[in-house]
């Protein structure tokens, strides 16, 4: 179990290591221009900005989220089941699909639910 | 990680190596990108530098590195440098896990005054047992790359563009976890070495008790599952920012999203972590629906045979084995990476909303019904 | 009293509490409600390592099916606890504690 | 197993800094994404402890979902940094921490005797997999799990009910 472990945390550190150091070759390498102002504001494809930079964006990706996080735990309960389906297809094969069955019709009337109340609505 | 030095030495630059095949296949694919846009728009393409252009990957490897690294006025200077190496490193994570070829047995050999017991090599980046999962769980920490750009240049357009490039992100990756769940259901393990073996030989299937041999079609995922291979390929557009899904860097509306104010190197890292969540869900469905390393006809032993008349059976025989199957793998990987850089040069973009719409009102339900129905007819196939 | 060389269920546990102290140091300390529910998240963790290290000990998975149910309900909480956090912001410009009192009657 | 006892300490360090990088940054994006890189070293721990599956699902659900929501809710409040953070002044907080440091020695002497206690050779990993957790889940928990499909189903409810109310996010009177 470790040794499948240290390959992951050496390979974690070679792309942290090849990153940081190709960044650290472009900044000292790059072309170095002098500082001016212009340059410096943040890109408003010409049009001068007027308020500040982060101004309010509009809260609907908080639904988005939302709803992934409950249907991502839908998918992680899928996945051990997918295990026992498969292995216990003979004798408990019924009681395995119902049981699942009922979970995801529960989860299914959800995401009915949230499309006919239009939550979903990118307007 | 092995018994003695050899062993540890050769599994890490192993891994080491095939990130760096990843690395370098970014350039390759640009070139391929290009030549193949130009193909499709009936033009010629790079080739002025080098034959057929291939020079231009150096050149442009060159010009990244020499181009003035530009950073924002009221940047989180830290964060805004933080962010492409954030976005490197899920697919290169993942791509470790995706087995390339047969495993490799290496004879005991003198080196150095010691006998060197015989290995097994796993031609892969590290063989995980729970191969599928640990993919999925890597790859959702995309989003941060993107996250950390659009808030770090301090940029409006960059924030909103990061923001629903995230949104589109992980609305997908429900389509993709999903999307598996048939196929996994058939093949009822994790790790991807087992699934390949399970696609050996002709099609062959179990259904109300009676079997059924199909000689002329190999052993593949595809054909068991059709449609959980579509929505799979469809949600893997989806999780690189693929056209017909890149909107959030739509040069039209958000002037380039959440990389706007990234140039030079850093934005080359973007996209080798955007071509490098291609290659992963390139390697992902050969493994599950094409057979992974598998050639139709040919099996492990016969090639092997083949090979040991010229070269002799020994290290070298098995090396060459592997290779042959490393190629098939190649093959069909290449295949679709063209399939990928096919549909961005014809397929117009999507409006956000039908772009949202098709995540969450169509994708998800069809996964969800094809999930059911395989879980259905897997009932009536294996369990009476 | 530390025992390095060879690891034992007591590391665990002791790491365990370590980051609940930390998480239960957030909920007191920090004024904006969302970094309380980051630090609630952080003991919620915490618990969750001591059930593996227990189900690892005893080599039962219950330890490992009760964090699974426990990380159901943690993101349940974080979606809720944000949603209540983005209306007081609507309505009152700032995610501070103090604001929270006006939920009150 | 020589290099367990390197690979627990090097993850349990690196949990605690970014524990207390959660807690202590004045800025909450910095102390959302140190919330983040903690369950990234924390699914690492949960594999020393022979539980694959589980580290995938912790970076699954919670690195990949729920720190993505407070990160996305944080920028929608583009908050830069807090005035003041830390509530009270520092004679509060010290009578605070004082209290939290001697409850943490009280829950951490009994640890110490575990260490002694507890045998090492629990170390081997003792085929502790994913199916006997899938087995278990399916068996003896089959009515939590049905329940916890119901809760799910009613925080989305609940969820789009907050969101779509006045003061919300999806209010019909913008």
């Amino acid at each position: 179990m470790l040794d499948q472990l240290l390959p992951v945390i050496f390979l974690f550190c070679v792309v942290i290591v090849f990153g940081v150091g190709m960044i650290a070759l472009t900044q000292l390498a790059g072309f170095k221009a002098k500082k001016n102002l212009v340059k410096m504001m943040p890109y408003e494809s010409g049009v001068p900005g007027q308020e500040a930079a982060t101004t309010k964006v509009s809260v609907k990706f908080y639904l988005t989220a939302v709803s992934f996080i409950l249907f991502d735990i839908e998918v992680v309960f899928l996945y051990p089941w997918l295990l026992v389906y498969s292995d216990y297809i003979k004798p408990h094969g019924a009681f395995l699909l119902g049981s699942m069955g009922l979970f995801v019709l529960v989860l299914v009337y959800g995401l009915i639910y949230e499309i006919k109340s239009g939550a979903l609505e990118w307007d | 990680m092995g018994k003695d030095i050899f062993e540890v030495g050769i599994n890490l630059a192993k891994v080491a190596v095939i990130f760096l095949m990843m690395i370098q296949a970014v350039p390759l694919l640009v070139w391929l990108e290009r030549r193949g846009s130009a193909f499709i728009q009936n033009r010629l393409g790079p080739n002025r530098v080098g034959p057929l252009g291939l020079l231009q990957l150096l050149a442009d490897a060159v010009k990244f590195i020499f181009k003035e690294q530009f950073i924002p006025g009221n940047a989180a200077k830290f964060l805004f440098l933080a962010a492409p190496v954030v976005a490197l490193i899920p697919a290169a994570l993942a791509f470790t896990a995706i087995p390339l070829s047969i495993p490799i047995q290496v004879e005991a050999f003198e080196m150095l005054g010691k006998s060197w017991g015989p290995y097994t090599f796993q031609f892969q980046g590290v063989k995980m047992d729970s191969g599928i999962i640990y993919i999925l769980a890597v790859s959702s920490l995309g989003a941060y790359g993107l996250l950390l750009a659009g808030w770090a240049s301090a940029n409006k357009y960059s924030l909103m563009g990061a923001l629903r490039a995230s949104a589109q992100m992980i609305s997908y990756e429900l389509g993709l976890g999903l999307s598996i769940v048939g196929i996994l259901m058939i093949y009822g393990t994790f790790d991807l070495n087992a699934m390949i073996d399970m696609q050996k030989g002709p099609l062959q299937f179990s259904f109300l008790g009676s079997e059924y041999v199909i000689p002329f079609l190999p052993n593949w995922g595809i054909f068991y599952q059709p449609l959980g291979a579509l929505l799979f390929f469809i949600c893997n557009f989806a999780e690189s920012n693929r056209l017909p899904f890149d909107l959030p860097e739509s040069e039209g509306e958000l002037v380039a999203g959440f990389h706007t104010e990234y140039g030079g190197f850093k934005m080359l890292m973007f996209f080798m972590g955007e071509y490098g969540h291609m290659m992963v869900g390139a390697g992902l469905v050969t493994t599950f629906y094409l057979g992974g390393y598998l050639i139709p006809g040919l099996t492990e032993d016969t090639v092997r045979t083949l090979i040991a008349t010229e070269v002799g059976a020994g290290t070298v025989a098995n090396l060459l084995t592997a290779l042959v199957f490393h190629v098939s793998f190649i093959v069909k990987l290449a295949l679709l990476l063209w399939i990928f850089i096919w549909v961005r040069w014809t397929l117009p973009r999507f409006r956000y909303d039908t772009l949202m719409n098709l995540g969450w009102k169509t994708l998800l339900p069809w996964t969800l019904a094809n999930a059911a129905i395989t879980a259905i007819v897997l009932y009536f196939a294996r369990g009476i | 009293m530390l025992e390095l060389s060879n690891i034992t269920l007591g590391h665990f546990i002791l790491l365990s509490c370590v980051l609940f102290t930390i998480g239960m140091v957030g909920v007191l300390v920090r004024r904006n409600v969302i970094v309380i529910l980051m630090s609630i998240e952080l003991m919620l963790n915490a618990v969750n390592l001591a059930f593996v290290a227990f189900s690892r000990h005893h080599n039962l998975a219950d330890g490992q099916v009760i964090v699974f149910f426990v990380m159901a309900i943690a993101a349940a909480e974080a979606a809720i606890g944000l949603a209540i956090a983005i209306s007081v912001f609507r309505k009152f410009n700032g995610v501070e504690i103090r604001l929270f009192e006006n939920l009150k009657g | 197993m020589d290099i367990y006892p390197i690979v627990f300490h090097f993850f349990a360090a690196l949990v605690t800094i970014s524990a207390l990088g959660v807690v202590l940054m004045p800025s909450p994006i910095y102390s959302a994404l140190c919330l983040a890189l903690t369950m990234l070293f924390l699914s690492g721990l949960f594999f020393i402890l022979d539980a694959q599956f589980l580290a995938a699902v912790q970076l699954m659900v919670y690195a990949g979902a729920v720190v993505v929501l407070f990160v996305m809710v944080l920028m929608l409040f583009d908050l830069r940094n807090e005035n003041q953070p830390f509530s009270g002044n520092w004679r509060v907080n010290l009578s605070k921490l004082g209290v939290i440091a001697l409850g943490f020695i009280l829950i951490a002497l009994p640890c110490t005797y575990l260490m002694k206690a507890s045998n090492s050779e629990w170390l081997q990993s003792r085929g502790l997999e994913t199916k006997k957790l899938a087995e278990l889940l399916f068996s003896k928990h089959i009515f939590a799990f049905e329940v916890v499909g119901a809760l799910l189903t009613v925080v989305l409810i609940g969820a789009i009910a907050l969101a779509k109310a006045k003061g919300g996010t999806h209010a019909r009177t913008e």
